[in-house]
């Protein structure tokens, strides 16, 4: 039976579903004209929220609901950047949402009933959490995708995204249920993680531990969007609205970082010599494609889409890596893919109006001439993106190099650096068009004049700046966080 | 009372001071004060130059040496500007402020119509400066500022006249041959740091000797004597600075500058650097008998070679310049034969007849209004005396008349080579010898057809003063008019020109037979060139030297060098006084020969066709093949469109299809599950993992 | 007849349905044809399930998936009068392609699985008996005592299942009235009976306001 | 703040660059007016460090170290020796000219070119005073962004190609250097590079090591093959953009080997000096004869910048031979030391030649050498600084160009005769493509009617040019200043790589 | 006498004869989601076999919250569909490729 404690520990998260379910009702009971009242009580909610993370932090891992949930450091952390990039999403989304009338109270229900799934996965200690906080994530993303109900684009990404979704939660399923058999030969069969970490040692079938390992790989290579499971990745970015595809990139891969760690370390940790490899040759396969492709792309969204399959394979470094050092390395990784990645598509959202979707990278030219400092905040994205130093990003990038040397995976850094340098170049072309292009004839490119979104948006892109020149305490956040 | 280093820095930088007043301030000094302040400049470095050298001649002064500064200092090695002045240093001190003095007087006449006057000043004056930093430099690498420094000057009037296109092209000949020189002037510089560790001359000459037994090894194999490495390196920078066979291409066509400058740079003074280098490292070449055989034969080659092609010219100042190339043939013979002094010796006698001579050649050609081609001119000699007078002074001076002065410089030199036995000695006296009647050959030919015989030119009247004006407004660009035709007659020109011809014949008729006994012989030049017993000839010379008089008339020997000279006299007065068709004639019937020497044996063709022509081929073939094909456009270029085509074709996976995305996802379960099972429950691929 | 037998018999019996109906699903020509294949394939794994005595699922499967998911689906490919031979275009082109990939993935997991070990593992007791009870109090036990956290979780789920449903789905058209609960509950009795004096001769220009409505 | 030198040093033109861009493209003239005095104070400060530096002792000085990612151990470390104060000294002093050269030429958002070159500067003295690889590193790549910036706003017509060439050409090479060094991070356990230069590494590791130093710092010194980007970025970017690139950023390559490949894989260096001395060379000779045919002007001082480039990887190459050959520290360190006066050297003399070159660029627009001709016709003056930065650029004794050539040229007949003799064909050829640039574009008659309306230099230009002569001139009189200022660095560096590893 | 096999093998099965699925419906979404149901299927048919084979709770517990999701699930994978049918007039996947590349 679930005592005080437990409640206690699960604070934030019964909190957050007491919020959602309030927001529900306000929405109903709200006039029309109150409605944009929503926004400014959904940040709120959030933000009290990350006060009671910080707030609530211990040093210790503590379990609630008989280790169905696992309060630790990790899972504190990534909630806090989860919760902070869902703030910053919201903010960014305000003015686009005002613009095409969705700023409705089912965005906002959706939006937090999506960071409740994230926070949830992060937290889980039993597959079932795992697989009930990947769905609580998915669905509300699935739907959140397909919220601008009369485009063309978004129910077209939505049934992709959906479809394969299914498919991969399907196939994840699969593998756990294979586990979850393994564990029981020879032992007692069991779903939670902490007991599975020891299967490896007892089972007496470990082919059937690692075939269900295969199988989830597949559910979390999805999640992450790494090749070959990436195909989702780029059309639900473009097809997204804008704020959505900010969520999906930046929060929802800190859940999927999270996902993998609770899977592959805390469950499958003993297996980790057999599941590096597979990671290190989803790495390579993501970090190819992603680079790849990406260059050829016209459209920012898409772009931005397959940068993140390459992004996901930097991270998959660190976790090939399998080292505390290496979980370090990528959950650094994801905080910093997502800042870059709010950022980014912050600047997207800045620059939208009603009818000017700002997608095409086209629609950049001669941004430093109409708005020097978004095309300046652009450019810290880019270049953090791109792992150029001072900024975060290469930090970023250089952990994961480091936890892959530190693994004797040298090769796979190499492979790691040298595409590096492929994607460098899309990220210079975006400057470019920026830059070094004129405006196009009668291009009405401006930032809105929203002040929230621009203050916030500011603070997001220097914040990359920042963490660039002073990135030690995050770091040593992170690696505190795996014991070290 | 020895020798203070003020004076000597005074010497150095009193031309500077002028250059740089001139240069800068031109504007503020106009064309008076700034021929005033460089040719006191100058004249100051005069003054102090005879100074120096009667205190050290006759006021006992010891031999200065000493450094002004340490230029850098690294470990043990330091490098210095400093002074080393000896009689050697004095002797070139002497001669270059003189003729400097002289050119810088002579130009106030020469370049009066001149859009660059002060700049003309400014440039000769910072010559002299450099100049001065050579002569009294007491390490290499002050030597080496000193021999660029004055390439430099050399380059920049030469294209004094930078409208012309020859005149750009000539300077630009004239530095590059002179860095092919510096190419290995500067390799010999680096291998006597390398085997002696300084590049103090003191230092230097003081440990040469343990040169002797060292080598270099320049392949497997083979051994380099050093000495001889270092010897030869060396005189390669002189063979560029001193024009030798076959470097020597670049001073005809310096001829483009201003005459004074072709009298003063390329002519008197920088061109015998070379020499006065050699003979400066005197200590170093005697150790290397193979290098002064090497000496030899290039000068050899360079005294008769030259010569010849100076038959040929019409220009009276390239016959001038074909006869220095010759000339400096016969110092750098001598100081193959091992006579230094003999050689430094007919560098200042040279200096005088041959800047007289150039200087004369620029008065005819104020008076012939630039007008260069000797075949339209003679009989000048009644338009402008004084001229003549000095011209025919220089010529039999540069012919070797006996009790000229060129007559004992040369002379001994002849009379060296005949003693000398080293390896190629025969050839060089042949050459030497040779080299007398063609110098004379031309030299004659060229009095005769610029001051005797008929007029070739015809004077028409001038209409007006304002066409003068135009024409002065072109002055410099001659050749625009018909040639052989004037405005005015031919006149003398002013006194600043005629007076550096007198000053400058005196010297020619005369230093000769003052000065031979103790300098050619006695050892004048004491501890400064160091000559070993087994070489020394003019050692064996100074034996049957029984004073200047004496020597001369011994010179009227008809079966020696003066035989040749009266020869040349004859014929030429023959031809050229007497039958003027004789020499169309001649010229149809040795057609090949004189082709060959017209087109200067094809030298400067086969240089512009294999260096100039060929050098750009090979630069545009790097550029094309190495920069742009290979590099740029295959792995750079080739690089990033494979990088495009390759995302083309993956991009097209992202078919848009939701089955193709399902297809992909299956298919990669798949091949996970079966990597896992071909590489069975092992550690899949534990190599790549390392635990 | 040995029930242990008879089971064999009624696995291979019903486990043959459930494959065949699964290959119906996916060869079927017609949409709702494929529907009910499946809602035989539920059927039939539901007896499966019957007899590894986990009635509860068993049931639950029909009744979840047979009574509410099948019939949603039936409703949906009903309603969106789908033109069937368009959409099975390329089927048999792609036949082959199937059948390849799947005898693949076949082959290796039956491959990897490690059949043989499992073919060891024999039916046991009915551990709700050994637990002494029923199959439904036995997972019901675990549901509300251990499994508490991810039962609520899935009470959000189905939460978010509804609310994307109707934010998706739910068109309000212009001609529609709604109910404003907002509106009803703030209701005031002043608004409802509008007390209007007039003056007896005057004529009336103003309309009276009608009720208010929301059509946002 | 005497305690702070160097950060000041570094952060002072960074922290300038705000208020600069403040100003805005509405206030052109305050934003010069406020970079020209950043870049001014950022000289007085660095001539107070030269005051400050101690050259006797030669070893790091002025250190500040904080500890910067306290996890990883690195450190916000910076000191300086002689070699880097004086590239220091030379980044601060070409700061105040390019500033100078930009005033009225850049007349599209001068305030943002003025801090581009700000950061840069700083970004760059930051290079020079790094104790800490992976700063060192940073600050390495961060240069890139100004740069690219611009070069891609300022630059040419097909200044994009160009930029991206040089950003991912750059990029591509030091991100080896970043896996060897995060490989020597596993060993060692700290970035230091005091602590690097000490470790013990076998000659595979040195050799690995070695290349992947050798790739990053060959672009950017640049060395054949790797120098084609050099060219392209030079002709398509702003006069000042040229000036810095050729005059500071070359410079981290060869400084790069000084700290890098030398103290920390010296075996490795050692064994394959013979590649970085084949390559040198034929940067000297090929680089010569294509520079010789080159018709844009900036391209032909570009190729003649990699061959001097050449001289500074010689020189620093062939003091390996030396020391470990033939154990003759003094010609080592005249090798070394030429390196590095010809790194000083070639920062003032390509610095000047690429302002001359703008100067023609802003009268005609056109950088082909045949469109101009008879210059000095119209601009005596101008070309009084053309006639002397080209004699300093192929050489000549009393310029800059001449002492650090002469050094290495002496020091390399030391370690072999044949490398002596291609080295000295720089005499040659180095003469042949200025001269003739010369020759082209100064000399003649006037040709081009667009020529004969060009303007003789104003005052600002004026004061540009003479500055780089005066340096350009002081250097080639007097080395002993700067030789003094880093003998006691480069004796210890020497000594150094006298010791071996394995 | 049936063994764990029999149902592991039987979920194998159905898992490819979902995949098989997958491939050669390139057209009806409906299908695709029916396959993907099949696959589901499978997953709890392992799940219901091992804790019964097994003895343990936890497989069937996983199995009812399955169940509970694809409810979840198919509802909003139908309204996704129905608005893709409103917007595109069709749910043939062929004709769903606006994006690609």
């Amino acid at each position: 039976m679930p005592t005080f404690i437990d409640i206690l520990i699960m604070a934030p998260e019964f909190y957050l579903v007491a919020a959602a379910c309030l927001l529900l009702l306000l929405d109903a009971f709200m006039k029309p004209e109150q409605r944009p009242m929503l926004h400014w009580i959904s940040i709120v909610v959030l933000l009290v929220a990350i006060y009671m993370l910080i707030a609530g932090q211990s040093e210790q891992t503590v379990t609630a609901f008989g280790d169905m949930f696992v309060r630790d450091r990790v899972a504190d952390i990534l909630k806090i950047f989860a919760l902070l990039t869902t703030v910053l999403v919201m903010v960014y989304a305000r003015p686009y949402l005002i613009d095409r009338k969705l700023l409705i109270g089912e965005f906002y229900t959706l939006m937090i009933f999506a960071v409740i799934g994230i926070m949830l996965l992060v937290s889980a200690g039993n597959l079932v959490t795992v697989y009930l906080g990947l769905e609580l994530l998915s669905l509300s993303s699935y739907a959140l995708v397909a919220l601008n109900r009369d485009a063309r684009l978004p129910s077209e990404a939505a049934i992709k995204y959906f479809v394969l979704g299914a498919l991969a939660s399907g196939m994840l399923l699969y593998g756990m249920s294979m586990v979850y058999g393994a564990s029981g030969m020879g032992g007692t069969p069991s779903l939670d993680l902490a007991q599975l970490h020891n299967v490896a040692t007892y089972t007496t079938t470990p082919k059937l531990l690692l075939f269900g390992l295969i199988f989830m790989i597949v559910g979390i290579g999805f999640k992450l969007g790494a090749a070959p499971f990436h195909m989702w990745i780029p059309d639900v970015y473009q097809g997204a609205p804008t704020p959505v595809t900010t969520l999906i990139a930046s929060g929802s891969k800190l859940a999927a970082f999270g996902m993998a760690y609770r899977l592959l370390s805390s469950g499958m940790g003993d297996l980790s010599q057999h599941w590096q490899l597979m990671l290190a040759v989803l790495a390579v396969a993501s970090l190819a494609i992603g680079n790849l492709v990406a260059i050829v792309q016209t459209n920012l969204k898409r772009m931005l889409a397959y940068s993140t399959i390459s992004h996901m394979g930097y991270l998959l470094l660190g976790l090939a890596a399998a080292g505390p050092e290496g979980y370090a390395a990528a959950m650094f990784y994801a905080i910093s893919y997502a800042l870059m990645g709010a950022a980014a598509f912050g600047v997207m959202l800045a620059l939208t109006r009603a009818g000017f979707e700002c997608e095409e990278i086209a629609d950049l030219k001669g941004l430093n001439q109409k708005s020097p400092w978004m095309a300046f905040l652009m450019l810290l994205a880019m270049f953090s993106l791109a792992g150029v130093p001072p900024l975060f990003g290469f930090w970023a990038k250089v952990l994961v190099l480091e936890a892959a040397i530190h693994a004797n995976m040298l090769w796979l850094a190499i492979v790691g650096i040298v595409f590096a340098i492929i994607g460098l170049y899309y990220y210079l072309h975006v400057i470019k068009v920026m830059y070094f292009d004129k405006p196009a004839e009668g291009s009405e490119l401006q930032a809105k004049p929203d002040a929230s979104l621009r203050v916030v948006l500011s603070l997001n892109a220097l914040s990359l700046l920042v963490l660039g020149l002073y990135w030690g305490p995050l770091l040593g956040w992170c690696r505190s966080a795996f014991g070290l | 009372m020895g020798l203070s280093t003020s004076i000597l820095l005074t010497i150095a930088l009193a031309p500077l001071v002028g250059c740089v007043l001139a240069g800068f301030l031109g504007k503020f000094l106009g064309r008076a004060g700034s021929h005033t302040v460089t040719i006191l400049g100058v004249a100051i470095s005069c003054a102090l130059s005879f100074y120096v050298l009667y205190q050290l001649t006759l006021g006992g002064a010891e031999t200065y040496n000493q450094n002004i500064y340490t230029w850098f200092q690294i470990g043990h090695f330091n490098a210095s500007v400093g002074f080393l002045v000896d009689r050697l240093t004095a002797m070139m001190l002497v001669v270059v402020s003189f003729v400097s003095l002289l050119v810088h007087v002579y130009t106030i006449g020469y370049m009066a119509d001149d859009d660059g006057y002060k700049r003309f000043f400014s440039y000769i004056s910072l010559f002299t400066f450099s100049m001065f930093m050579l002569v009294m430099s007491n390490n290499f690498m002050q030597l080496f500022f000193g021999w660029e420094a004055v390439g430099l000057v050399s380059y920049l009037l030469i294209g004094f006249w930078y409208k012309r296109p020859t005149a750009i092209f000539a300077n630009l000949k004239a530095f590059l041959v002179n860095r092919v020189g510096d190419f290995g002037f500067l390799l010999g510089i680096a291998a006597v740091l390398y085997f002696l560790g300084t590049l103090d001359y003191a230092t230097v000459f003081g440990s040469a000797p343990s040169l002797v037994g060292k080598t270099l090894q320049i392949t497997a194999g083979t051994q380099w004597d050093a000495a001889t490495v270092i010897c030869i390196c060396l005189f390669i920078g002189a063979m560029g600075k001193s024009a030798q066979v076959p470097l020597h291409v670049w001073l005809p066509d310096s001829m483009e500058g201003p005459t004074p400058i072709s009298a003063l740079i390329h002519a008197a003074t920088m061109v015998t650097a070379g020499i006065f280098m050699v003979a400066r490292m005197s200590p170093l070449f005697e150790l290397s008998q193979s290098a002064l055989s090497f000496v030899m034969v290039i000068g050899a080659t360079t005294a008769l070679f030259t010569g010849l092609i100076g038959i040929v010219q019409n220009d009276i100042k390239r016959v001038v310049a074909y006869s220095t190339l010759s000339q400096l043939g016969y110092m750098t013979v001598a100081l193959g034969v091992s006579a230094y002094s003999g050689a430094v010796y007919h560098l200042m006698t040279h200096a005088f007849f041959k800047a007289l001579l150039f200087l004369g050649a620029g008065s005819v050609i104020i008076a012939m209004h630039h007008e260069q081609d000797m075949r339209y001119m003679g009989g000048l000699r009644k338009y402008m005396p004084i001229t003549w007078i000095t011209m025919w002074i220089g010529s039999l001076a540069l012919c070797g008349v006996p009790f000229f002065s060129g007559f004992y410089s040369k002379d001994a030199i002849i009379e060296a080579v005949g003693e000398s036995h080293r390896w190629g000695s025969g050839y060089a006296y042949f050459c030497v010898m040779a080299g007398a009647l063609v110098t004379s050959l031309y030299t004659f030919r060229q009095m005769y057809l610029t001051f005797h015989g008929k007029e070739r030119f015809t004077v028409v009247a001038h209409h007006g003063h304002a066409h003068h004006d135009a024409h002065e407004d072109h002055h410099d660009d001659h050749g625009h008019h018909e040639p052989g035709v004037l405005e005015h007659a031919p006149k003398e020109s002013p006194w600043v020109v005629t007076l550096p011809l007198v000053l400058l014949a005196i010297p020619s008729l005369l230093v000769g037979f003052f000065t031979v006994g103790p300098m050619l012989f006695g050892g004048w030049f004491g501890q400064a060139i160091h000559v070993d017993e087994a070489n020394n000839v003019l050692g064996e010379l100074a034996g049957e030297f029984h004073g200047a008089v004496s020597m001369a008339l011994h010179g009227f020997n008809p079966v020696g060098p003066f035989g040749l000279v009266l020869l040349a006299f004859v014929i030429q007065t023959y031809i050229y006084l007497f039958n003027p068709a004789m020499a169309g004639k001649i010229k149809s019937a040795l057609k090949p020969l004189w082709t060959v020497l017209d087109r200067k044996y094809w030298v400067d063709d086969v240089y512009f066709a294999v260096f100039a022509r060929g050098g750009l081929k090979l630069g545009r073939l790097f550029w094309k093949a190495g920069d742009t094909a290979v590099i740029d456009d295959t792995m750079v270029n080739g690089s990033v469109s494979l990088v495009h085509r390759i995302a083309a074709m993956t991009r097209r996976l992202q078919s848009g299809y939701l089955y193709h995305y399902a297809f992909a996802m299956i298919l990669g379960l798949i091949l996970l599950l079966g990597g896992y099972w071909f590489f069975g429950s092992g550690p899949i691929g534990s190599g790549l993992v390392g635990q | 007849m040995n029930p242990q037998l008879l089971q064999l018999i009624c696995f291979y019996a019903f486990g043959f349905v459930t494959v065949a109906a699964a290959l119906s699903v996916i060869t079927l020509k017609n949409t709702v044809h494929a529907v009910l294949a499946l809602v035989l394939t539920f059927f039939s794994a539901a007896c499966l399930w019957m007899l590894l005595d986990a009635e509860f699922l068993a049931l639950a499967l029909i009744v979840v998936y047979v009574g509410a998911v099948m019939v949603l689906f039936l409703f949906v490919v009903m309603m969106l009068d789908l033109d069937q031979e368009k959409l099975r275009e390329g089927f048999v082109k792609f036949l082959p392609v199937g059948l390849i990939v799947a005898a693949a993935m076949l082959a290796e997991m039956l491959g990897l699985i490690g059949v043989r070990a499992m073919h060891l593992q024999v039916m046991g007791a009915d551990p709700a008996a050994v637990a002494g009870t029923s199959n439904t109090a036995w997972l019901g036990r675990a549901l509300y005592t251990q499994y508490l956290l991810p039962f609520e979780v899935a009470a959000l789920i189905l939460t978010v299942g509804v609310v994307a449903a109707v934010a998706l789905t739910l068109r309000q058209r212009g001609d529609a009235r709604y109910e404003s609960a907002s509106q009803q509950v703030k209701v005031n009795p002043r608004d409802r009976v509008r007390i209007v004096k007039m003056a007896a001769e005057r004529p009336v220009d103003e309309t009276p306001a009608p009720p208010q409505e929301s059509k946002s | 703040m005497f305690n702070h030198l160097l950060s000041l040093l570094i952060w002072l033109p960074v922290a300038g660059a705000i208020p600069v861009l403040l100003a805005g493209s509405a206030r052109p003239n305050l934003a010069r007016w406020l970079s020209l005095l950043v870049a001014v104070l950022t000289f007085a400060v660095s001539l107070f460090l030269l005051v400050q530096y101690n050259p006797d002792t030669g070893g790091m000085q002025l250190t500040e170290s904080y500890l910067w990612i306290a996890s990883w151990g690195v450190h916000y470390g910076l000191a300086v020796d002689g070699i880097s104060v004086a590239l220091i000294l030379m980044t601060t002093f070409v700061g105040i000219l390019v500033i100078a050269g930009a005033w009225e030429v850049i007349q599209d958002k001068p305030h943002q070119y003025m801090a581009a070159m700000l950061i840069l500067e700083g970004l760059l003295i930051g290079v020079f005073c790094a104790t800490d690889a992976l700063l060192f590193y940073a600050l390495f790549e961060a240069i890139l962004i100004p740069m690219f910036i611009l070069i891609g706003i300022w630059g040419g017509p097909r200044r994009v190609y160009a930029t991206l060439k040089f950003f991912i050409y750059t990029f591509f090479g030091s991100v080896f250097m970043l896996i060897a060094l995060l490989y020597l991070y596993q060993k060692a356990h700290t970035f230091d590079l005091a602590t690097l230069a000490a470790l013990p590494l076998t000659m595979k590791e040195q050799s690995w090591i070695f290349f992947a130093f050798l790739i990053a710092f060959a672009i950017k010194v640049p060395m054949v093959p790797v120098h084609t980007w050099l060219p392209d970025a030079h002709v398509e970017a702003p006069t000042g953009g040229s000036v810095v690139l050729a005059a500071v950023m070359l410079k981290i390559g060869g400084y790069g080997f000084l700290r890098f490949s030398l103290p920390i894989v010296p075996d490795a260096s050692e064994h394959f000096a013979w590649v970085v001395i084949a390559l040198s060379l034929i940067a000297v000779v090929y680089i010569g004869y294509v520079a010789l045919v080159q018709e844009d002007m900036k391209k032909l001082v570009a190729y003649s910048s990699v061959a001097h480039m050449g001289f500074v990887t010689l020189g620093i190459f062939i003091a390996f031979m030396l020391v470990r050959g033939s154990a003759n520290i003094d010609m080592a360190q005249l090798g070394m030391q030429g390196a590095m006066v010809q790194m000083i050297s070639h920062g003032f003399v390509s610095g000047a030649m690429f302002t001359c070159i703008g100067v023609l660029y802003d009268r005609m627009h056109t950088r082909s050498i045949k469109d101009y001709g008879g210059v000095i016709n119209v601009m005596p003056w101008f070309g009084f600084f053309y006639v002397l930065f080209a004699m300093a650029n192929c050489g000549l004794p009393g310029t800059s160009g001449f002492v650090g050539e002469f050094m290495v040229i002496l020091a390399s007949f030391a370690a072999n005769p044949w490398i002596a003799l291609f080295a000295a064909f720089t005499l040659i050829i180095g003469a042949a493509y200025t001269l003739w640039l010369v020759k082209r574009v100064l000399w003649g008659d006037i040709t081009n009617p667009h020529v004969a309306e060009m303007k003789e230099i104003n005052g600002r230009e004026t004061f540009v040019l003479v500055a780089f002569a005066a340096a350009v001139l002081a250097l080639g009189i007097w080395p002993q200043p700067l030789v003094h200022l880093m003998d006691s660095s480069v004796s210890q560096l020497v000594h150094q790589i006298a010791i071996h590893k394995i | 006498m049936i063994t764990l096999s029999h149902y592991i093998v039987l979920g194998a099965v159905l898992f490819c004869i979902a995949v098989a699925g997958l491939f050669i419906n390139r057209k009806n979404v409906i299908v695709l989601l029916m396959s993907i149901e099949l696959m589901l299927l499978a997953v709890n048919m392992n799940f219901v076999a091992f804790s019964r084979f097994l003895g343990d709770v936890s497989g069937q517990v996983f199995v009812f919250f399955i169940l509970t999701v694809a409810a979840a699930e198919a509802a909003i994978g139908l309204a996704i569909l129905v608005l893709l049918f409103r917007n595109r007039s069709t749910i043939n996947i062929a004709d769903i490729d606006s994006m690609k590349g």
